[in-house]
């Protein structure tokens, strides 16, 4: 099938509000830089977490097109798509500290912070691949069920080589199932660039083999990511599908938060750097006569707030009861 | 009452649950069309629909990723791996997802699936359609464990893991499809974590699941004759496990053997027999004796085959040997 | 990548008697038909067992390309492999019947017969799509070792939906490995049309989007076969690789032996019985004047009883004795 | 002698191997250029090139799959999978294909690969991270399982493991990694299938493998202390089993306790309860003890995963309850 191309969207071309994108993509950012902190300075944090810092334009112009009730299912890099879906600041920290007001009780970690079904953040799963064949399942119940929502699957680059990608997405297409696969190709997978562990001249190619609809997006531009995603999405919830989206992006750091990444090319580096999915859209907005810089001090200063809450929150919460965790292994 | 194969007891469960329940659907290789491999879905395709019962390709990790998927979203899947050595595929969908989501979603997630499979063992598979390993979902939390051994058990224990809201992997037992019992027509169900006394006795404790019940209650036979009355336990959940019927058996008998078909060193036997010694320790006086499958992988050839596989007599020559009964 | 075409070839295109091409596929077809009377007719064998009859094009015009140091590996669905690889007949026969004479001692049966190291056959296995990484790694060897041999991988259509075959795929490609993947495309997996197995619209496109070179044969044509191998297998003998072969056949009968295959479109079975791969290329022998119909009936002959003497050894061999088991789990 | 890491006498042992062996390989994720994300790897592929030290998509599978077919072509494959985890990705390769061939080939077939994995318990790292089943290999006739507890430990049977014809599991520990000890710069091997008695001691026999050595060590102290002569016992391979070390110990002790990591329920603490019942029997004079993980998936939260962990103090209790000492 023929692979499309969207990049470059205008602002005219979508139906939302730019301003809102901005907040929820300095929400992920101010996040991240905040759990990077209590990690390395400050040590309050340990295990491993996976920051989403410089591809957040793809959570948030994918997420931005969804209602609470549409399905998304991710990976342990998730943190960024929680926040685009709505997940609270402090529950997701909480989560962070292992304290029992965390979205998995503190049970979960960094990894799975993401679930909150109450935000129809349905799994994060640590396995990289797992969630594809269980997102052909989300859609397929339904589609059975004739639930006009969406389901959303985000995995990385890396997990196009996995045999649960295949199987997964085989299932998907062939039952034609309503879910849209969103692959977040940040070039890396941990330490090793895509052209030393993909095959196929890249991940549209391998995708489009499947023979279902493949887009590539530019994944710092959130406009564009907004636009494919909203047409489908508004196809899914018809119940039609499945629909491929790589995202082409960058992570900014690491690919955890003890990794100094210092395999990668410097000049990459930079490059990726100067199209920072905030600093360009930033830019535009003021362009384009949206906000001023002023406005986007605002909206930095009271992110920067609620994450404090958050923090404050779950550093004063407490943990789980060892006893109850004996009743969370089985539904009674 | 009347008298239908293990098969058919499996097919009457499914097509009940389904009935009942419009949230059940099945997928599974050669599920659909052709009814099973071994006929246990026949005819159900037809009654129900393709939107219910789901040809997939040969694809476990998709199937049981799906089945888990399609149970978040809202369905009750059952899935069947063919043949339990393929759930290896699957293992990381079963254990590392499956069972472990509710707990480490807080609580949040449920994820009601039935995983269907057989062993194949004594049918003259070979080394890799054989496998049965039981024990390492017991060591796994969060999935239950049941295995029938006669088409009575199969139909009611069948029907109660449909109606289970966690993971529960369902182990048949290929050499037992044919086998013939009483079902009543009406509805019933057995439930999880209660083992049965397939035969009460005095003298000594035979402890087995699956195809083992049937070799145990043939050995148990021969002791009788012999003036030995044995108690044969069928345990039929492994988890959640019914340590106080085991118990309660072992305080009256003092005397435990153990038949399973799975590999002896950490099967299921060693748990079962950890078990007595951690819950009657006191009561025993003899030692707790394995009888399983020896540590080798399982041999194509079927004498070879035979002489590999638990038996009555295996079960009997090591009564003998341990409890010092003379038998011949 | 293209994906080639073969199929039409003329007798003059390649290199080999096609008499010895004649009697490798009567082999096989008399060996299986064997096979099939002593399960269904006599009931002298039990398990299961998966007859190659229909497919008999596909092993003899590949393996005759090879010599014995060139390694096959292949499926459960492995006697025509063994006999056109060239194992001798006893061995295999005494497999089936689970003596100690037998390739594997009888430990192996039907599915894993083949597997005879003498005849460079190394495995055969019973787990759908298991063989394809194993073959990119036997290909390795021979890259890393500089052994110009070739490793030759057979595998069904049902097995392009395994992870398996993606992951090991993905490498071999992605490695260059020297290892030649034949698919026999025979329509089915089990009692399932490939049309509700295979999102991909052909075999040959899944394989091609793995970025290697992939042909198409007319698997019931020994000779475009032979022609297709011929060239593939001289390449990989010079350590370039991946290639896949799509062999396009069918199997004359159910899946397995006890399969009465009824599952299947009569017409179908019908067009395709009469591409029976025996009768088209006597005819075409006998129209080229290369042989008449006497020759084939002492074809025939001579192989119905090597058949019978192979019956009669496998009858007469013992078995292993139990004790010797222990023995063969762990190498001392 | 000189004190390394865990991770450096890893290190040695491949390097040493590589330049003895060149028919070794060393595959897996981010072996290569990145050295092994725990740096087991780091500097092999400078040293011996990109043909003897390579970089794999996450692939598990075919991890497996191509150690193995190399194997079967005159290699020495050395495989790294991760995490323990993803080694259930692998399970049909593993056991179904790498651990039977010899056997149902009739003997024709040698697999000789090393699978090199390690599990995090202990790091924060949450249920999907942290699994440690050695059971279900032991389960499994035709692997070996390896399990080393020290630099000196990791370093000997590395190098058996590596020069060992048969699949090895060579399991380690995440959080020994960095752990120091004394590591000879001489060329030494340690035979698989030899326990070694860590501490002597007449008054009880501590059994344990990998991390929970350490604590049994710990524990053995503090006996001390209280004038209790506690033997720790390392069993270092589960496969072979050195059953000899056990059943002498239990023999001068009657008393024992296992030490492991593990889900309780059908785990190598079972296992090994049941080999000293078998073997020593008459030589009990007390229940056998087991301190393993409970029944749970491991929680993230870094205080409820200490608790539930094994440790020295548990260790004690258990001690204490089964056999009367008065230790507080
Ligand atoms: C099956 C499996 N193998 C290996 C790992 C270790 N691992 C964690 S993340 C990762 C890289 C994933 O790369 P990609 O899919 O591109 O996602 P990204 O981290 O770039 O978002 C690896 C190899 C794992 N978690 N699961
Ligand atoms: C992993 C796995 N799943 C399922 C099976 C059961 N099974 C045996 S053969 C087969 C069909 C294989 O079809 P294909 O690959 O087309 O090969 P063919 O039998 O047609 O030669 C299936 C599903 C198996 N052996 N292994
Ligand atoms: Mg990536
Ligand atoms: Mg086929």
């Amino acid at each position: 099938m023929e692979i499309r191309k969207v990049q470059g969207a205008s602002l005219s071309e979508i139906d939302t509000d730019p301003l809102k994108l901005l907040r929820k993509m300095v929400e992920i950012r101010k996040f991240e830089e905040k759990i990077e902190e209590l990690f390395l300075v400050k040590g309050t944090l340990i295990g491993p977490a996976h920051l989403y810092l410089g591809q957040e334009a793809v959570a948030v112009g994918i997420c931005s097109t969804l209602s609470k009730e549409d399905y998304v299912i991710t990976s342990y890099r998730c943190h960024g798509h929680a926040i685009a879906k709505g997940v609270s600041l402090k529950k997701l920290m909480a989560e962070m500290f292992g304290k029992k007001t965390g979205t998995c009780k503190g049970l979960g970690g960094s990894m799975h912070a993401a679930i909150s079904l109450e935000d129809g953040l349905v799994y994060a799963t640590a396995i990289v691949g797992s969630q594809i064949p269980i997102a052909a399942g989300l859609a397929l119940a339904n589609k059975y069920l004739n639930k006009k929502i969406a389901t959303v699957c985000f995995f990385g680059d890396g997990a196009t080589n996995t045999g649960a990608f295949h199987e997964g997405i085989n299932l998907a297409s062939l039952w034609k199932l309503p879910v849209l696969y969103v692959c977040e190709n940040n070039l890396y997978a941990e330490f090793t660039h895509i052209t030393r562990s993909l095959s196929s001249r890249s991940v549209a190619e391998r995708a489009s083999s499947y023979n279902m609809k493949v887009i590539v997006v530019d994944g710092n531009d959130v406009v564009s990511v907004y636009k494919a995603a909203k047409e489908a999405v508004t196809e899914i919830r018809n119940l039609n599908g499945p629909i491929f989206i790589e995202a082409r992006t960058y992570r900014m750091k690491g690919h955890g938060v003890y990794d100094q990444a210092k395999y990668r090319d410097p000049k990459e580096v930079e490059e990726w750097l100067k199209r920072d999915p905030i600093k360009i859209f930033k830019k535009r907005l003021i362009e384009e006569g949206i906000m001023d810089e002023k406005d986007y001090e605002r909206i930095e200063n009271e992110v920067t707030k609620e994450i404090e809450e958050a923090v404050n929150f779950a550093f004063e919460s407490e943990l789980l009861n060892f006893e109850e965790l004996y009743k969370l292994v089985y539904v009674e | 009452m009347r008298e239908i194969t293990f098969v058919e007891a499996l097919r009457e469960a499914l097509r009940e649950e389904m009935k009942r329940n419009d949230k059940i659907i099945i997928l599974g290789e050669d599920v659909g069309k052709y009814g099973g491999v071994y006929r246990v879905t026949q005819g159900l395709i037809e009654e129900f629909g393709e939107n219910r019962v789901l040809d997939t390709p040969i694809s476990e990790i998709a199937i049981v990723g799906a089945a888990i998927g399609a149970a978040l979203g809202g369905l009750k899947p059952i899935a069947e791996i063919m043949y339990m050595d393929f759930a290896m595929i699957a293992m990381d969908q079963i254990v590392t997802q499956a069972a472990k989501m509710r707990f480490m979603s807080g609580g949040q997630l449920k994820v009601p699936i039935v995983i269907r499979t057989q062993y194949s063992l004594g049918r003259a598979h070979g080394s890799q359609h054989s496998q049965f390993y039981p024990s390492w979902f017991v060591n796994s939390p969060g999935i239950k464990v049941v295995l029938p051994s006669t088409p009575y058990d199969a139909k009611g224990l069948l029907k109660s893991s449909i109606r289970d809201d966690n993971p529960v992997l369902f182990i048949e037992c290929g050499v037992l499809y044919r086998s013939k019992g009483n079902v009543p027509e009406e509805e019933y169900t057995i439930p999880l974590g209660k083992a049965e006394i397939k035969k009460r006795g005095e003298d000594l404790t035979i402890i087995a699941v699956s195809r083992c019940v049937q070799e145990a209650l043939k050995a148990a036979n021969k002791l009788e004759e012999k003036g030995i009355n044995a108690e044969v336990i069928d345990l039929r959940t492994l988890v959640p496990l019914d340590v106080e019927t085991i118990v309660n058996s072992v305080k009256k008998t003092g005397k435990v053997v153990i038949a399973s078909d799975d590999v002896k060193y950490c099967s299921i036997a060693s748990e079962i027999a950890m078990t007595v010694m951690e819950n009657a320790f006191d009561y025993l006086d003899g030692p707790i004796v394995r009888v399983t499958s020896p540590p080798l992988p399982v041999p194509f050839s079927p004498e070879l085959e035979k002489a590999y596989m638990v038996s009555d007599v295996k079960i009997l020559n090591k009564i003998e040997e341990a409890f010092g009964y003379k038998l011949s």
